[in-house]
């Protein structure tokens, strides 16, 4: 039992003896965190899945031991932004006005940029009011590079870091000589064929790039097309950053051309993917991600995860970062006593927090950027204890990287607000 | 066969019918004269339920008004409309078998004798009926309207735009379907044709009927023609 | 660059019979009621959807069997009980009923089946590569695509300019009433019309969906391309649609196979940018980065210079 | 001279021949009537005076300026002004509004943004003058598709007079009316055209050769016959034309 | 309507304007009004393109956004100091850039109205919309492009950074757009525009060119669409490509048509429904859309002149002083409707939680109880019983409360 988790028990044993006197701290106000992700619409399987992590993470670690800070519940609020940028702005100023100062919010780096850049201005108008962004996915480097900001944490690996450990995976494989890139035409796609082309020249370069692809974002019907590109460039190889129907797509198209080259890519498991690769996808799909599917490390993650599953059965842990952000908000919170977000940014920063899976990660304090093991993983049925979408199939580790050597410098120049 | 009574209809707000009565028995030909506009396209689109009627329309005994353009056809009551509307891209067989209103029964007209009476339309059968001339297409629609194997047929100005030797042809066509029992009620213009075919004539004037009688007594009475019907 | 040239027309094939599929659908539709439905691609997901849930329990065929009737059947209870109603409020309420309905049909789909991709696969009877040229592999359910596309093609081609029925809706198209004064149910005739015009929709569908993916997102990538698939062809004209789904299918897949772009035309000319330039989105613009919106610049081109289409002749 | 003349003017719509050759003049101040059976084209004949369709050949001069293949607009600018066999006004707007829109190119607002017509004094008066002569002065907030149909007929006048255009054509303006109501038309009809030219097309006969001075009889788009209603009246091959040849003999 | 009538009808709308913030100030209140502000100009702004010309446009998104992507430059640009001048007239920069656009694409769309015009309009949305993602630097790509209002000349001390102010600004820019939008329909070529619309064939026979009315009315409309992206610029101080594409031009034909076309008030009302629907609605069920659709349908169905029609619908029984009248059946409809209605929302949202309990109107449901089912069908069924039954006499009772004492008009 780690420290924090020790003076946790003796708050609740503090709160369990004050209660006895005092019935009206029953009612204690909770915590209230907002979590702003797309819950209707096209996106919302994606959001919906990441408010029930959260939610159950809340509930299962915190509320069910007795709540945080002396005994205060922990309540999700969610907000829907329809993964739109402007709804974002909308569900932000509710957010204000009902007192929520801690936004967690992952999906889309374009909303993640915007929501960036209202709450530094929202921040810099309206001091003492200052709200707090928990970015739990979006990848776009720029948030914690040129557009740092002291309000913004980040607890995913950035692309770059992403891809650095991915193309030192591909620069291992001498069989693989040529590669073809392919990418939705807009800022992630670009900065993934960017990224690459630049890393595999440093490391092997003897690949070729034999294709620099992009393709209109949601907009083509078919890959087929790309895919006879690809075949007849002869690529050994492909590297993609699409996501959602156009990641399910092109490898559908891939693997219906009979092309047995591997993918390797970011956001091709769980949410209806696997199940949809199934069979055809065994030993082909390659991703990058922080936390191990199978094996797991650990029994609490275990535990964790089959508890989860208990309580939704279609669903999957697909985002433990989430989990990890939210305890680490809440070790913040702890160990200042306080809820104010400048309090909790300036604990969170170089912060290092012990996870589920045991593994110490690192919030670097000069770009409020996490640091944690990476692990590339194959799309297969072997091995897998914990599957995806209740296929059989699921992401099995095959290549890890502690997370000391994960770690990029950054460009970041903070600005922080002075007290 | 046919009765029609206080018969009203409106274009949008203009009120074409003003109370018309007349009837038509079993077998005859009956003509409605009168001048253009003076609503006898109107009377029959009325009947034929294109335009919503007021009134009375009594079909084989049975009140039709109100009921929709198909069911009015399907009880035996076929209509040939001014404008033709032949459709240009059939052929003119597949013209005649869009009148049969089903495949198993058989009427009184087969396209074979369609074709038997009309050789020519027969050596045009699959020319489209786009290209056929005036005179055939009249010919055409008045024989896919047979093909529905009507009682009754309403026929509206089926000589106009014809040269004289087709319009005496359409004569003999019509007088061809009343020897086989079908009535007739034919709007015309020409008093020639009228006249001369026709069992008993109504001349219609501003929305009604003014004037009821044979063609004998038509060609009598001066002063109806020439308020009525002369220029 | 010849077997670029070959999957290329082969995969453009595949697309553009497709888009006819849909397309026949709607230019049916629209040559009748004189309205382009707004809902007719949401109509072709829910083929793949009902198929999708079929073959969950009896299996693709039974889901290519009874998806396009049920959707045929919603399809035609649409008519009867909506657009039948609204078609006496004037055409901008119809075409705003059905913008609506495709509206509610993608939002009930995300209720009924949720938002995720659905795992809807093509039989293993036609998993296998049906040729490989240039060691490309062409699947055999592209093969079936194909074949059944055409065979839908002839057929409706068959029955419109054959049968005694087809003679009745060609003609109750262009003249309802007349057609009504020779005995026929021309409400029934438009309402048949309508749902086998969905059905079509929704066959096109039950056979995409393993293909292009079951997404509740389908209908909206494909519902505008299907619109200028028949504004191109020609309002109402069957052939009409048939060249122009060719056309987009074949453009847009050689627009992607080629290479070439802004940079090419530039260095043709002598011309170079530099990286800086304010318009370096421009010279840097290559073909298949353009590829999907080419349809809608066609449509514009087409609309200007000759408003009826390639083969249309009516105009409203 | 004449302020209307045809020469030789021809419509062809496809292979068929609608107007085959209609050579006419109309001088100024003068009543003129079409008439003809149905399908001889004399809509088609006022279609393409009015610059709806172009002709096939021909020439058209009103007023000296060849019109045959100007625009409507550039027509009524020019003076003359139509109205329609099928009531043709703005349906959902008001009488008054409706014939104010007749006005404005008259009156020289062309397509003016920054006049408020509230504030046009001179034009509203007009607007309510004409109001009166087609006697809608009390109906002129109604939206005129609410009107009964003789006064839509009547509006429908109006809209066509307002500008005070020299040239007058009305195709059938008395068409699905009752007696008395064609009876008032037909006197509107002579009080508003008073001093004009007018051409119109009408079916009535009692009506014709009341109204015009002469009468030109179109069949299958020629013209038979040009002359004075007794002359007309007369004319074996316009009873030819119009009862077929047995009557004629009667 | 006399002077003083009109005049105070539109102090009204000004001090309504002025005064929303002070009975409704929350900081979410403030940002849906704000939505609002721009919805309305955006919205009669469309409904001078539908509902006065007779066009329908699948695409009027495009110059919302083009003139909202104009206004953030301006916005960079006074932030940069390239430029100096006061964001009071972002707005207008906005709307210049409307109506260029709208000049241009409308000197060959406006040929036709109809079929063809709203499939150009479709077409040309598509492509502007596409082009956004490709043409990065002035678009900005899917992350889009944002500013800061804060800079720039003070007015009065006033630095616009609060949300408030900015609806003080915009409502003062909604007033202005207003006006002129209204007095446009009382000019020369905004009644031209009208009768256009009702019958283009008899316009060109009283001197006018359909398509240059026509071209007019584009123009004045893409000029208010743009003014209303500049005031969206303002207010959120970033553009996406989201604002030029099809969601958004689908968003506004919406709030017309549901609002009712036709109906100068039309608009507002739409803007303001839709945007307390959009705002509000999602907070409580994430099956808001679903909803929102069935709700369009059936308002297309059945009231196909829009809630304001709706409300008009009522001048004439109001006239008559037969409204009392109407109260009661109105009740007696509307009752059972509002169960049933409730009711089946009930059911849906049942069907689709997973949470144990379903709190609902006050109401703890159990959806897993079979009985918690039964009884909310058996409440649905007998209220629709009751609706059906009783809509026979409240369409009774409106004709009876509607017909005329004389028919000598009709």
């Amino acid at each position: 039992m780690n420290k924090s988790k020790f003076a946790l028990k003796l708050n609740s044993l503090l709160l369990a003896a004050l209660l006895s006197i005092s019935p009206i701290s029953l009612a204690q106000e909770p915590v209230r965190i907002a979590f702003m992700d797309p819950l209707s619409g096209t996106f919302a399987s994606i959001g919906t899945s990441g408010l029930k992590q959260i939610q159950f993470a809340a509930e299962y670690l915190f509320n069910s031991r007795g709540g945080i800070l002396g005994g205060r519940m922990i309540e999700i609020v969610p907000l829907d932004n329809k993964q739109s940028p402007t709804e974002t702005q909308l569900q932000f100023k509710r957010a204000i006005s009902e007192g929520l100062r801690i936004i967690f919010q992952g999906n889309s780096s374009a909303v993640a940029n915007t929501l960036s850049a209202t709450i530094s201005r929202h921040n810099r108008r309206n001091p003492g009011m200052e709200v707090l962004q928990i970015n739990y996915s979006a990848v776009d480097p720029i948030l914690t590079e040129e557009n740092c900001s002291f309000w913004h944490f980040r607890f995913d690996a950035h692309a770059v870091m992403k891809l650095n450990v991915l193309t030192d995976y591909i620069a291992m494989n001498e069989d693989i000589k040529s590669m073809y890139i392919i990418g939705q035409d807009y800022s992630f796609g670009h900065i993934v064929s960017e990224t690459a082309i630049r890393l595999l020249n440093e490391k092997r370069p003897d690949i070729e790039i034999v294709g620099n692809e992009f393709h209109p974002i949601g907009q083509v019907k078919d890959f087929t097309p790309y895919v006879t590109k690809i075949v007849s460039s002869g690529a050994d190889a492909v590297i993609t950053g699409n996501f959602g129907a156009d990641m399910v797509s092109l490898a559908r198209s891939i693997i219906d051309s009979g092309l047995d080259i591997p993918i390797y890519t970011f956001y091709a498991a769980y949410d209806g993917i696997t199940a949809t690769l199934g069979e055809d996808g065994k030993g082909r799909i390659r991703l990058i991600h922080n936390e191990t599917s199978n094996p797991i490390p650990t029994e609490e993650r275990k535990a964790f995860i089959r508890a989860f599953k208990k309580r939704h059965p279609n669903n999957d842990v697909t985002q433990p970062r989430i989990i990890n952000a939210l305890s680490m908000v809440v070790a913040a919170m702890e160990q200042t006593q306080s809820t104010d977000p400048y309090d909790i940014a300036l604990a969170l920063e170089d912060m290092r927090f012990t996870t589920l899976s045991g593994e110490e990660i690192w919030m670097r304090g000069s770009d409020h950027q996490i640091f944690q093991s990476l692990h590339i993983s194959v799309h297969t049925d072997e091995g897998i204890e914990f599957d995806a979408d209740n296929s059989g199939y699921g992401l099995f580790s095959v290549y890890h990287v502690p997370a000391e050597e994960t770690i990029v410098d950054s460009s970041c120049n903070m600005k922080r607000p002075s007290r | 066969m046919l009765e029609v009574s206080d018969l009203h209809a409106y274009y949008g707000k203009s009120h074409i019918l003003q109370g018309v009565n007349f009837n038509v028995a079993e077998g005859e030909i009956v003509s409605l004269l009168g001048r253009n506009g003076v609503g006898r396209s109107t009377t029959l689109k009325t009947i034929m339920g294109e335009v919503a009627p007021q009134g009375s329309v009594k079909f084989k005994g049975k009140e039709i008004a109100g009921k929709q353009s198909f069911e009015i056809a399907q009880m035996g009551l076929g209509y040939v409309p001014e404008n033709r509307d032949i459709f240009p891209t059939l052929t003119v067989s597949q013209n005649l078998i869009l009148g049969m209103k089903s495949t198993k029964i058989r009427g009184r007209w087969s396209i074979e004798d369609i074709f038997n009476m009309f050789p020519i339309l027969g050596e045009r059968a699959d020319v489209d009926g786009g290209v056929i001339s005036g005179g055939e297409q009249q010919m055409l629609c008045m024989c896919r309207t047979l093909m529905g194997d009507p009682d009754l047929i309403m026929i509206d100005e089926p000589t106009e735009g014809l040269a004289p030797k087709i319009v005496q042809q359409v004569a003999k066509l019509l007088q061809e379907i009343a020897k086989r029992g079908v009535a007739i009620l034919l709007v015309e213009q020409k008093l020639s044709i009228a006249l001369k075919i026709s069992h008993r004539l109504y001349v219609m004037g501003h929305g009604t009927v003014v004037y009821e009688g044979t063609p004998d007594s038509l060609m009598q009475a001066d002063d109806v023609r020439a308020e009525w019907l002369e220029v | 660059m010849l077997e670029v040239f070959i999957f290329a027309t082969l995969n453009g094939l595949v697309t553009g019979l497709l888009l006819f599929m849909l397309a026949s659908g709607l230019t049916l539709i629209f040559s009748m009621m004189g309205v382009l439905n707004f809902a007719h691609a949401s109509f072709y997901m829910l083929g793949a959807y009902f198929a999708y849930s079929i073959s969950q329990y009896m299996g693709f065929w039974a889901g290519l069997l009874f998806a396009p009737i049920i959707v045929g059947v919603l399809g035609a209870g649409v008519e009867r009980y909506g657009l039948r109603r609204v078609h006496q409020l004037g055409h901008v309420a119809e075409l705003v009923f059905t913008f609506g309905m495709a509206f509610l049909i993608e939002e009930s789909i995300s209720f009924f089946w949720g938002t995720d991709t659905k795992n809807y696969r093509y039989p293993d009877i036609l998993n296998f590569p049906l040729f490989t040229l240039f060691g490309q592999e062409f699947s055999a359910y592209r093969g079936f695509m194909i074949g059944i596309s055409i065979a839908i093609f002839i057929g409706l081609y068959y029955v419109l300019t054959r049968s005694r029925i087809g003679i009745i809706i060609q003609a109750a198209i262009t003249h309802p009433h007349t057609v009504a004064n020779l005995g026929h149910n021309v409400p029934l005739i438009f309402m048949g019309v309508f749902g086998v015009g969905t059905a079509l929709a929704g066959v096109a569908g039950v056979i995409a969906g393993p293909v292009l993916t079951t997404f509740p997102g389908m209908a909206a990538v494909l519902g505008s391309i299907v619109f200028v698939i028949v504004v191109i062809g020609g309002l109402g004209s069957l052939a009409g649609a048939f060249i122009a789904a060719l056309l987009i299918g074949l453009l847009q897949s050689y627009a992607i196979a080629s290479d070439v772009g802004v940079p090419d035309l530039l260095n043709l000319l002598g011309l170079s940018f530099e990286r800086s330039h304010p318009l370096n989105d421009l010279w840097t613009l290559t073909l298949p980065q353009v590829a999907p919106i080419l349809p809608f610049l066609l449509l514009v081109l087409v609309l200007i210079f000759r408003p009826t289409g390639l083969l249309g002749k009516r105009e409203q | 001279m004449a302020i209307l003349s045809l020469k030789d003017v021809r419509k062809n719509f496809g292979e068929t021949e609608i107007i085959r050759g209609v050579s006419l003049d109309i001088e100024p101040g003068e009543k003129h009537a079409i008439i003809g059976p149905n399908g001889a084209g004399k809509s088609t004949l006022f279609h393409l005076i009015s610059g709806l369709f172009n002709v096939t050949s021909g020439t058209i001069e009103f007023k000296q300026n060849e019109i045959q293949n100007k625009t409507p607009y550039e027509v009524n600018r020019l003076g003359l002004a139509r109205s329609f066999q099928v009531t043709n006004i703005f349906a959902r707007m008001n009488v008054f509004e409706n014939v104010r829109c007749a006005l404005l190119w008259s009156c020289g607002y062309r397509y003016s943004f920054w006049h408020l017509l509230g504030k046009q004094h001179e034009l509203n008066e007009k607007a309510m003058h004409v109001l009166e002569q087609i006697r809608l002065q009390d109906k002129a907030l109604f939206p005129a598709g609410e009107l009964a149909y003789a006064q839509q007929r009547a509006l429908e006048l109006g809209i066509a007079i307002a500008s005070g255009a020299e040239l007058i054509m009305l195709d059938e303006p008395v068409a699905g009316m009752s007696h008395s109501e064609a009876e008032n038309a037909v006197e509107l009809i002579r009080k508003i055209t008073e001093g004009k030219t007018l051409i119109m097309v009408e079916h009535d006969m009692n009506i014709v050769f009341d109204v015009a001075d002469r009468i030109s009889v179109l069949v299958y788009g020629e013209i038979i016959a040009t002359d004075n209603p007794e002359n007309i009246r007369a004319n074996p091959r316009v009873q030819e034309a119009y009862l077929g040849e047995v009557a004629v003999s009667a | 309507m006399s002077m003083v009538k009109k005049l105070s009808v539109w102090i009204g709308y000004l001090v309504v304007l002025l005064i929303l913030p002070r009975l409704f100030d929350s900081i979410l209140a403030i940002s849906i009004l704000n939505q609002m502000a721009i919805g309305i100009v955006f919205a009669l702004s469309y409904n001078m393109l539908l509902g006065q010309g007779g066009m329908l446009s699948f695409g009027h998104a495009v110059y919302f956004g083009l003139g909202g992507f104009m206004a953030v430059h301006a916005l960079i640009m006074i932030e940069s100091e390239t430029a100096y001048f006061s964001i009071l007239l972002i707005p207008l920069i906005g709307g210049a850039f409307g109506l260029i656009a709208a000049i241009f694409i409308g000197s060959f769309s406006t040929h036709k109205a109809g079929t063809v015009f709203a499939m150009i309009s479709l077409g040309i949305g598509e492509l502007i919309a596409a082009s956004s993602l490709i043409f990065v630097s002035f678009f900005g790509g899917e992350a889009g492009i944002s500013g800061d209002r804060t800079f720039g000349p003070l007015f009065f001390g006033v630095d616009f950074a609060q949300d408030l102010e900015i609806y003080y600004l915009s409502a003062v820019w909604v007033f202005i757009a207003t006006v002129f939008m209204y007095l446009f329909t009382q000019t020369p070529s905004g009644r031209m525009a009208n009768a256009v619309r009702d019958n283009p064939e008899r316009a060109e026979f009283i001197g006018y060119s359909a398509r240059r009315v026509r071209f007019i009315s584009f123009c004045a409309s893409g000029l208010f669409a743009g003014i209303a992206g500049g005031l969206f610029a303002l207010n959120y101080e970033f553009i996406t490509d989201e604002s030029l594409n099809a969601i958004t031009s689908g968003r506004v034909l919406l709030m017309a048509y549901i609002g009712g076309l036709g109906y100068f008030i039309g608009p507002i009302v739409g803007a303001v429904i839709l945007t307390l629907m959009n705002s509000l609605l999602s907070n409580y069920s994430d099956l808001w859309l679903l909803y929102l659709g069935i709700m369009f349908v059936l308002t297309v169905m059945f009231l196909p002149r829009g809630f304001a029609g709706f409300i008009m619908m009522h001048q004439v029984v109001w006239l008559r002083g037969n409204l009392k009248s109407l109260i009661l059946p109105y009740l007696i409809t509307g009752i059972p409707a509002a169960i049933f209605t409730s009711a089946c929302i009930a059911l849906v949202e049942m069907s689709h939680l997973e949470e144990e309990v379903f709190h609902y109107l006050g109401l703890e449901l159990d959806p897993s109880a079979t009985l918690t089912w039964i009884i909310t069908i058996a409440i649905a069924a007998g209220s629709f019983y009751a609706t059906r039954r009783s809509v026979g006499q409240l369409s009774d009772a409106w004709e009876s409360a509607n017909s005329f004492p004389d028919s000598e008009d009709r």
